[in-house]
C-alpha cells in the first residue's frame, strides 16, 4: 500500500469535485469531471498492490518465485473506468458543443431556463 | 428444465443488446426493419424473463450464471456472474414490461422525429444495460451497466435538442450523474481494498462480520451513488430538467425503470451486501461480531425518503410545466418507497416493492397520457391548456385512472400500497416505540393528501374547464399510442383490487429473497458457505396487518350500493317530465346551455394551472419562495448538492455506524 | 365570539320573534301609511292637477262625449307604476284621491293593480244663440222700467 | 342466496341507503331549525332538506355546453355510493355489518372519494366559478385531513397498545377496547383528540363557517354552480347523510363503549348522540361565527386543531 | 304517488334567485329584509341561492336598464323549467319614474310572462312574503301542467 498514492488520489478528486462546483465556464466543469475520474481510476489501480500479494486464483500450495505480482483484478477494473471516463467526456464535450450553439455563450448561470 | 432456464437470463439481456446492434446497422435506410428488429428484441426479453417466473418466483429457486464458466475456485469467486432470485427477477419482470410497453408507444409518438435510427439503438442499450443491472450479481458489473444507462438516458433526454432546454437538461443530468457514478466507483474501489472480491454472494458472507471503517466508508459512498441513480434528496432537481424536455416514452423509462435501479441497488446494498437493515440479523450477528448499527441506518434511509418524499411533492405544487410536475410527483412516490423500505421489516420491505411496482405502472400511464396531450396539442403549459376531454376523451379516462391510482383512491392500486406503507410505519412506530415513525406515517397521510391536490389541479387545468381557443382544433391521438396506456390502465385497475393475490405471488417470494441473505450466499457459491461465516440462516417474518381491507368485498359493496342510488334515482324522476336535456347544436347562440356567468356572455376563461390552491399557498409563501430559489437551475449548484450529500453522508455514517 | 355565544343560546329559549303573517291576518300598516289610492270619482272635477304633479304618469283618463254634452270621464291609477309619495293627495282642491293604508298590492293580472272611477260631469248650459241674447235684453230693460214706474209710484 | 339479500337488506335498510338518508335529512333539519331558533327566528320545518331534494328531484337538468355529460352525471352517484359505503363500514356501537372488512384509513379514503367526486363533478361542469370552488374544496381537504390523521393515530394507537403490533386501525378493535375499559373520552389523555375531531367535521362536511367550497355569496355555489335538477339534489342529500356518518364515526372513535342490550336501542343512542354532536360542532359555530376566508381554515386547522391532535397524540405515545 | 310528493314539495322549497335590473336598491334591501327573524320567509322553505341552476323562483328588481336587459334575459334563461318569475316593486311592471328614459328599455312583460307582481315603490316585507307564497303555489301548478303535458 503506498500511502502517496492514496493521498494523490485524495486530492485529485477533491480537486475535481471543486473545480466542477466553482468553475462558471462548462469546459471547466468538463475539465473537473476528468479529474475527479482519474483520482478514482488511480484510487483504483494502487488498490491492487500488496507486497508480497499475489493473484487471487493461486493458492498458497502454488507459490514460487515468479507469482508474487501485482494483483491484475483491479487492473483490468481500471481499463474499463478509463474507458468509461472518455465516453463521459466525449459526451460532455458534445452537449457543450450543442449548447453553445443553442445559447450562445457558455457561462453556466446563463444557462439556466429550467428552475424553479 | 433446470439446466434450459438457466441461460435464460444472459439470454434476454444479450437480445437487446444485439437488437441495439442490428437495428443501428439495418435500420439506417428501412424504418419498417428497425421497428420490426426493435419489436422482436423486447418480445423475446419479455417471454424470456415471463418464463423464468414459474421456476423462480412461485418455487423459490436462484439461477446463479457464471460467465464464461468461471466457477468460484476453492470458495473464491473469480468470474462475473449473473444471480437471479425472486427479488431480482421482480424487478426484472418491472423493467420488462415497462420497456415493451414505452417501446410500443415510442413507435406512434416518435413518428414526427427524424434520424429515429439513433433512438431505437439507444433505446434498447438503455433497456439491455437495465436488465443487465437487475440480474447482475458482481458489483463492478452493476456499476458499467449504470454508466451505460446513464449514458444511453442522457442522450435519449436530449434527443429532440431543438426543443427548448432539452441540451441543458441533459448537460445537467450528465455532470451529476457521472459524479454519482464516480461516488459508487470509489465506493467499489473501497470494498475491493478489503474484500478483494466484488462478487455480491461472497461480499454478503464475509462483509457482516468484517469489522474496519473503510467498508462503513464504501457503504456510505455506494448509497450515495445509488440514491443519485434513484434520484434521491439533493438529486431530485436532475429528474425534474430531464423529464421536463425528455420525449414521453424515455420520460417514462427514466421515472419507471431508472429509479427502479436505484431503489433495487439499495435494497440489494443494505439487505443481502451488508445486512445492516434487518434488526433480528443484528441481534443475530452481535454473538459473533459488532455488526453496524442497523438502527442507524434505518433512521438515516427513513430519513432520506421522508425529505424526498415532501420536499419532493411540496415543489410539484406551483409547477407550469406538465411533465415537471409529473418528475417531482415520480421522486416524490419514490421517496415513499426508500421510506418504507428503511424501516426493515419485512411488510415494510414487501410494502415498498408493491409501490415501487404500482408506480412504474401507474406513472407511466402518466406520462404516456402528458406525451399524448404534448403530441396532439404541442403545448405542455398548464397556464394555456384546457378543456381537453372534449377533444381527447379516450386520454382523459386514462389520465383519471392514473391519478386516481397516483393519488391512492381505494379501488385502484395506489391505495393498496399506500394502505400497506401506512400498516409498516405504523407498525414499526408501535415496536420500536419511537416518535420518529410516527412522523413518518403522518408525513406518508398529508403527503399523499398533497399529491391528490397537485393532480387534481392538473386535472383542472388540462382536461377539464373551458377549451382555449388556440387548441381548438386538436384530435385524439392514434389508437396506437392508447393501446399501451389501456395496459397500464388495466395493470393499474388488477392491481388494486386483487392486492392478497400480488402479495401472494410477487411480494412474498420477493421479500424473503431479500431478507434471505444465507439463501443468496448458499445459491452462488455453494452449500453450507454462508454458515460458514455464521450468517444467521433465513426466518421468514410472518406479515400481520393491523386493519383490514378486502378490495373484491368493497366493489361489491360500492356497485350495490350505486345501484341502489339509481333505483332512488329512477324512482324519482319518470318519462314525461324532462329527465335530461340534450344540447342540442343546431341552435348556437341559445343562452340556456351557457355556463352561469353571472349573465355576462361566456367569454373565454379557464381557471387553472397557477390560481388554483391560493388558500394553501399564500399560508406556506415564504417555503415556496425559498424552495423556488434552492433549485437555481445552475450547474454547479446541483453538483454542490450532490458533492455535499456524499459528505453528509460520509460523516454521518462514520459516527454512527 | 362569547358574547354572541350567551345571546344565542339564549335565544334558544326565548319565543322567536317572527309575525304569524301567512297564517294568521296581515297586521295593520303603521298610521298615516301611504298604501293603495282610493279614488272617489264623485267630488272628481276633471281639474287635471293630479295628472300634471304625477312623476311617474301613472294616471290615465279617458273621456267620452255622452249624446246630452254631457262626459263620461274614467281615470285610472295604475298602481304598479305609482311611487305612493302622495302628491297627487296633496293637490287634489276636491280631496278625491286619498291614500290608504293597504299595502298588499300583490297580483297576477295586470288588472289588480288598476283603480279606476268614472263619473259624468254635466255639460254646461249651450251656448245662447243671438235671438235669445236679444230676448235676454229686452225683458232685462222691461224689468229695469217696470223698477222705475214704481219708484215713481211709490215717489 | 341468503347473504346475498342479507347484503342487499344491508345496503338498502339498515345502515345502508334508507337508514342512513331518514337520520341525516332529519339531523339536517334539526341543524337547520336550531340556527333559526338561535337567531330568533321560527325556521323551516324539520323536514325541509327532504323537500328540498324532492323539489330538485323534481326540476329539468340542464348540461352545460363546457360540462362533460358522463362525468357531470356521475359525479354525484359516485359521491353518494362511496358515503354509504363507509355507512356500512361504521359500527353502530356494538354491532356493525361489516366493520371487519375494512378500517379506518380505508374509511379516511373512501371520505376523500367523496370529496373528490364533488370536485369532479365541479371539474366536469367546466365553470370558472366551478373551478374556483374545486380549488377551495382541495384546500379545505388538505387543511383538516391533518388533524384527522393525527387523530386517527391518537385512536389507533391508545386502542392498540396492547396488540403486538402495537396499532390497530380496525374499528370493531377499538370498539371493543372501549367496551373492555371505558370508553376514549373519559380517558383524560384522550380529551384533545377528542376536541380536535369535533373541530374536523364541520370541515369535512363544509358547514357554515367552513362552508368556503359552497359559499353561495362569494363564489355562486362554487362546486354546485352548475348542477339542477337530480345531480343538485343528490349533492345536497349526500351533505345531510355525510352530517350523520361523522357523527355516527365520532361516536364509534370516542363513545364506543356504551352499548344497550341490542342493534336497535344501539341505533337509538347513536342518534340521540350525533344530535347532541351536530348541535354542538354544526349548529352553534354556524349562528355564532361568520364564514371563514380560504387561508385562515388552512391556518386555523393545521395550528390550533392539529396541535390538539398532536397532544393527546404524544400523551397516548407516552402511554398515560 | 312519488310524482305527488313532488309536486307538493315544489310548493314547499322554492328557492330565489335574485337579479337586480339596475334597481335603485329599495326592493333589494327589502327583499332581503324578508328572510330577517321578523318576517323569516324561511319558515315557507324560500332559501336565496347563488346560481339560476338552482333557482325555482327569479325576483326582478328595477326597470329593465339597457345595460343590465342582455344579462337579464341571459340569467332568464339559464334557470331550470318550472320557473316562476315574481317582479318586486311597481319598476319592473312599468319603470316607475324612469319610464321612457333613454337607457330604460320598458317593461319585464317585453322578456318574460311575469307571473307574479308586487305594487308599491318598496313593496313592505309582508307583501313580498305574500307574493312569493302565491309564486310557490303557482311554481307547484306549473310543474303539475308540465307533467300533465
Amino acid at each position: 500500500m503506498i500511502f502517496t498514492n492514496y493521498l494523490v488520489c485524495f486530492f485529485l478528486v477533491v480537486l475535481g469535485i471543486y473545480c466542477m462546483v466553482s468553475q462558471k465556464n462548462l469546459f471547466k466543469i468538463a475539465v473537473g469531471m476528468g479529474l475527479v475520474d482519474y483520482g478514482v481510476n488511480l484510487l483504483i489501480v494502487s488498490v491492487g498492490f500488496h507486497d508480497g500479494g499475489t493473484a487471487p486464483i493461486f493458492n498458497i500450495s502454488e507459490l514460487t518465485r515468479s507469482s508474487f505480482f501485482v494483483d491484475p483484478i483491479p487492473q483490468a477494473l481500471t481499463l474499463t473506468s478509463i474507458v468509461i471516463g472518455a465516453c463521459t467526456t466525449a459526451m460532455t464535450l458534445c452537449l457543450i458543443i450543442m449548447l453553445y450553439k443553442q445559447y450562445g455563450t457558455l457561462q453556466s448561470d446563463e444557462i439556466r431556463r429550467l428552475r424553479g | 428444465m433446470y439446466d434450459f432456464m438457466y441461460h435464460f437470463p444472459v439470454l434476454a439481456i444479450m437480445v437487446l443488446f444485439l437488437g441495439a446492434f442490428i437495428a443501428s446497422l439495418v435500420g439506417r435506410r428501412n424504418a419498417v426493419i428497425r421497428n420490426a428488429v426493435v419489436l422482436i428484441a423486447m418480445v423475446t426479453s419479455l417471454v424470456l424473463i415471463l418464463s423464468l417466473v414459474k421456476p423462480i418466483l412461485l418455487e423459490g429457486q436462484t439461477i446463479t450464471y457464471w460467465l464464461s464458466n468461471w466457477e468460484p475456485v476453492g470458495d473464491w469467486a473469480i468470474g462475473i456472474s449473473l444471480e437471479v432470485d425472486a427479488l431480482s427477477l421482480f424487478f426484472a419482470l418491472i423493467v420488462v414490461v415497462a420497456v415493451f410497453v414505452s417501446g410500443v408507444y415510442s413507435f406512434f409518438y416518435m413518428d414526427r422525429d427524424d434520424s429515429l435510427v439513433n433512438y431505437y439503438t439507444l433505446f434498447s442499450m438503455l433497456s439491455g444495460s437495465v436488465l443487465g443491472l437487475v440480474l447482475s450479481g458482481d458489483l463492478f458489473n452493476m456499476f458499467v451497466m449504470i454508466e451505460i444507462m446513464t449514458f444511453t438516458a442522457v442522450a435519449l433526454t436530449a434527443f429532440r435538442n431543438t426543443y427548448e432546454g432539452a441540451l441543458e437538461g441533459a448537460f445537467k443530468y450528465l455532470v451529476v450523474g457521472s459524479l454519482g457514478s464516480t461516488s459508487v466507483l470509489i465506493g467499489i474501489a473501497l470494498i475491493y481494498s478489503q474484500m478483494h472480491t466484488l462478487n455480491l454472494a461472497q461480499l454478503a458472507a464475509m462483509l457482516p462480520g468484517y469489522d474496519s471503517p473503510v467498508t462503513i466508508i464504501a457503504f456510505a459512498f455506494l448509497f450515495v451513488g445509488f440514491g443519485s441513480k434513484a434520484f434521491l434528496f439533493p438529486f431530485h432537481p436532475l429528474a425534474a430538467d430531464a423529464h421536463a424536455v425528455a420525449p414521453a416514452s424515455i420520460s417514462l423509462m427514466i421515472s419507471g425503470v431508472l429509479t427502479k435501479c436505484g431503489v433495487y441497488g439499495i435494497i440489494r446494498l443494505a439487505y443481502t451486501v451488508y445486512q445492516n437493515v434487518d434488526v433480528n440479523v443484528m441481534n443475530a450477528l452481535k454473538s459473533v461480531c459488532n455488526p453496524m448499527n442497523a438502527n442507524f441506518v434505518q433512521y438515516f434511509i427513513t430519513g432520506v425518503g421522508v425529505v424526498t418524499m415532501f420536499i419532493c411533492v411540496t415543489m410539484a405544487f406551483n409547477q407550469h410545466n406538465f411533465k415537471r410536475l409529473l418528475a417531482f410527483h415520480s421522486i416524490s412516490q419514490v421517496g415513499y418507497v426508500i421510506t418504507v423500505i428503511g424501516l426493515g421489516s419485512a411488510l415494510g420491505l414487501s410494502a415498498g416493492l408493491f409501490h415501487a411496482m404500482n408506480h412504474t405502472i401507474f406513472k407511466g400511464l402518466l406520462f404516456l397520457t402528458a406525451g399524448a396531450v404534448q403530441h396532439a396539442t404541442g403545448s405542455l403549459d398548464l397556464d394555456e391548456l384546457g378543456g381537453l376531454s372534449k377533444k381527447m376523451p379516450g386520454t382523459c379516462a386514462l389520465f383519471l385512472i392514473g391519478a386516481a391510482s397516483i393519488s391512492g383512491l381505494p379501488p385502484f392500486n395506489g391505495f393498496a400500497s399506500k394502505w400497506m406503507i401506512y400498516q409498516a410505519a405504523f407498525q414499526k412506530a408501535g415496536e420500536t416505540g419511537n416518535f420518529f415513525f410516527v412522523v413518518v406515517c403522518v408525513a406518508a397521510l398529508i403527503t399523499s393528501v398533497l399529491t391528490l391536490a397537485s393532480f387534481i389541479k392538473v386535472a383542472q387545468s388540462v382536461f377539464f374547464g373551458q377549451l382555449n381557443p388556440k387548441f381548438a382544433k386538436t384530435r385524439e391521438v392514434s389508437l396506437g399510442m392508447r393501446i399501451p396506456m389501456w395496459i397500464l390502465a388495466i395493470l393499474c385497475v388488477v392491481t388494486g383490487l386483487f392486492p392478497d393475490k400480488v402479495q401472494q405471488w410477487l411480494l412474498a417470494p420477493a421479500t424473503s429473497a431479500a431478507m434471505n441473505a444465507a439463501g443468496y450466499i448458499d445459491a452462488a457459491m455453494g452449500q453450507g458457505y454462508a454458515a460458514s461465516f455464521s450468517i444467521p440462516s433465513f426466518q421468514p417474518q410472518s406479515i400481520f396487518l393491523s386493519g383490514a381491507w378486502q378490495p373484491v368485498m368493497w366493489l361489491l359493496l360500492l356497485v350495490s350500493v350505486t345501484l341502489a342510488v339509481c333505483i332512488v334515482a329512477l324512482l324519482g324522476s319518470d318519462d314525461k317530465a324532462p329527465a335530461i336535456s340534450e344540447t342540442n347544436t343546431d341552435t348556437p347562440a341559445d343562452p340556456k346551455y351557457e355556463s352561469f356567468f353571472s349573465g355576462e356572455a361566456s367569454v373565454y376563461s379557464q381557471v387553472g394551472g397557477s390560481d388554483l390552491f391560493w388558500g394553501f399557498k399564500h399560508n406556506w409563501r415564504h417555503y415556496f419562495s425559498f424552495m423556488h430559489n434552492w433549485h437555481s437551475g445552475v450547474v454547479n449548484d446541483y453538483t454542490l448538492y450532490g458533492a455535499a450529500a456524499i459528505a453528509v453522508a460520509l460523516v454521518l455514517c462514520v459516527i454512527f455506524l | 365570539m362569547i358574547p354572541y355565544l350567551t345571546k344565542a343560546l339564549g335565544n334558544l329559549f326565548r319565543a322567536p320573534a317572527t309575525e304569524k303573517f301567512p297564517k294568521g291576518e296581515p297586521p295593520k300598516a303603521a298610521p298615516g301609511y301611504r298604501g293603495r289610492i282610493i279614488y272617489h270619482p264623485e267630488t272628481c272635477v276633471n281639474c287635471g292637477m293630479c295628472m300634471r304633479v304625477c312623476a311617474p304618469q301613472c294616471m290615465e283618463r279617458t273621456i267620452e262625449p255622452l249624446p246630452n254634452g254631457d262626459q263620461k270621464i274614467t281615470l285610472t291609477f295604475d298602481m304598479t307604476s305609482c311611487t305612493f309619495c302622495s302628491m297627487c293627495a296633496d293637490f287634489c282642491a276636491r280631496k278625491s284621491i286619498e291614500l290608504s293604508d293597504d299595502y298588499m298590492i300583490v297580483g297576477t293580472q295586470p288588472e289588480d293593480f288598476l283603480v279606476s272611477g268614472t263619473f259624468i260631469k254635466k255639460a254646461p248650459p249651450p251656448k245662447m244663440t243671438p235671438e235669445q241674447i236679444a230676448e235676454l235684453k229686452a225683458k232685462a230693460e222691461a224689468a229695469k222700467a217696470a223698477k222705475a214706474a214704481a219708484e215713481k209710484a211709490n215717489g | 342466496m341468503t347473504n346475498l339479500l342479507w347484503t342487499m337488506f344491508h345496503v338498502l335498510v339498515f345502515p345502508g341507503v334508507l337508514f342512513c338518508v331518514v337520520i341525516g335529512v332529519l339531523l339536517a333539519g334539526l341543524d337547520r331549525k336550531l340556527v333559526a331558533r338561535m337567531q330568533n327566528r321560527v325556521g323551516p320545518p324539520l323536514l325541509q332538506p327532504w323537500y328540498d331534494f324532492l323539489k330538485c328531484c323534481g326540476k329539468e337538468t340542464i348540461i352545460p355546453r363546457h360540462a362533460r355529460r358522463s362525468l357531470f352525471l356521475a359525479a354525484p352517484v359516485l359521491g353518494f355510493a362511496a358515503l354509504i359505503t363507509v355507512a356500512l363500514f361504521v359500527p353502530v356501537l356494538s354491532c356493525s355489518t361489516y366493520s371487519t372488512s375494512a378500517d379506518l384509513v380505508v374509511i379516511l379514503y373512501l371520505l376523500t372519494v367523496v370529496g373528490v367526486s364533488m370536485i369532479v363533478g365541479a371539474a366536469a361542469s367546466g365553470s370558472p366559478f366551478a373551478g374556483v370552488g374545486l380549488s377551495r374544496e382541495m384546500v379545505a381537504m388538505i387543511s383538516y385531513e391533518l388533524p384527522f390523521v393525527l387523530v386517527i393515530l391518537a385512536v389507533g394507537r391508545m386502542a392498540g397498545a396492547t396488540t403486538p403490533l402495537g396499532v390497530t386501525f380496525s374499528l370493531q378493535a377499538i370498539v371493543d377496547w372501549q367496551a373492555a375499559n371505558g370508553s376514549m373520552l373519559f380517558h383524560w389523555s384522550m380529551i384533545p383528540a377528542a376536541l380536535a375531531m369535533l373541530f374536523v367535521i364541520p370541515c369535512e362536511i363544509g358547514m357554515h363557517p367552513f362552508d368556503i367550497a359552497e359559499a353561495e355569496t362569494e363564489i355562486c355555489e362554487g362546486t354546485l354552480a352548475e348542477y339542477s335538477g337530480p345531480p343538485a339534489g343528490l349533492f345536497r342529500l349526500t351533505h345531510c347523510v355525510k352530517m350523520y356518518i361523522m357523527c355516527a364515526l365520532f361516536c364509534a372513535m370516542f363513545l364506543g363503549g356504551i352499548s344497550t342490550g341490542y342493534a336497535a336501542l344501539d341505533a337509538l343512542v347513536v342518534v340521540v348522540l350525533s344530535v347532541v354532536i351536530t348541535f354542538v360542532t354544526m349548529s352553534v359555530p354556524h349562528a355564532v361565527c361568520a364564514r371563514f376566508k380560504v387561508e385562515q381554515v388552512f391556518k386555523f386547522y393545521w395550528t390550533v386543531v392539529a396541535g390538539l391532535a398532536l397532544i393527546s397524540l404524544i400523551l397516548v405515545w407516552l402511554g398515560l | 304517488m312519488f310524482q305527488k310528493m313532488i309536486d307538493k314539495s315544489m310548493a314547499k322549497s322554492p328557492w330565489i334567485f335574485h337579479v337586480n335590473a339596475g334597481s335603485c336598491n329599495g326592493c333589494d334591501i327589502e327583499l332581503v329584509s324578508v328572510l330577517t327573524p321578523r318576517y323569516d320567509a324561511e319558515r315557507l322553505g324560500f332559501r336565496l341561492t347563488g346560481t339560476p341552476r338552482q333557482a325555482d323562483i327569479v325576483v326582478v328588481s328595477g326597470p329593465i336598464t339597457s345595460q343590465t336587459r342582455d344579462r337579464l334575459v341571459r340569467t332568464l334563461a339559464q334557470v331550470p323549467e318550472p320557473k316562476v318569475v315574481v317582479s318586486l316593486g311597481s319598476c319592473p311592471r312599468s319603470g316607475n319614474v324612469f319610464k321612457g328614459s333613454y337607457c330604460v328599455d320598458g317593461p319585464l312583460e317585453k322578456y318574460t310572462h311575469v307571473d307574479v307582481s308586487v305594487g308599491g315603490c318598496t313593496p313592505k316585507p309582508e307583501a313580498i312574503v305574500a307574493a312569493l307564497a302565491k309564486a310557490a303555489e303557482i311554481l307547484a301548478e306549473k310543474r303539475k301542467e308540465m307533467r300533465q303535458a
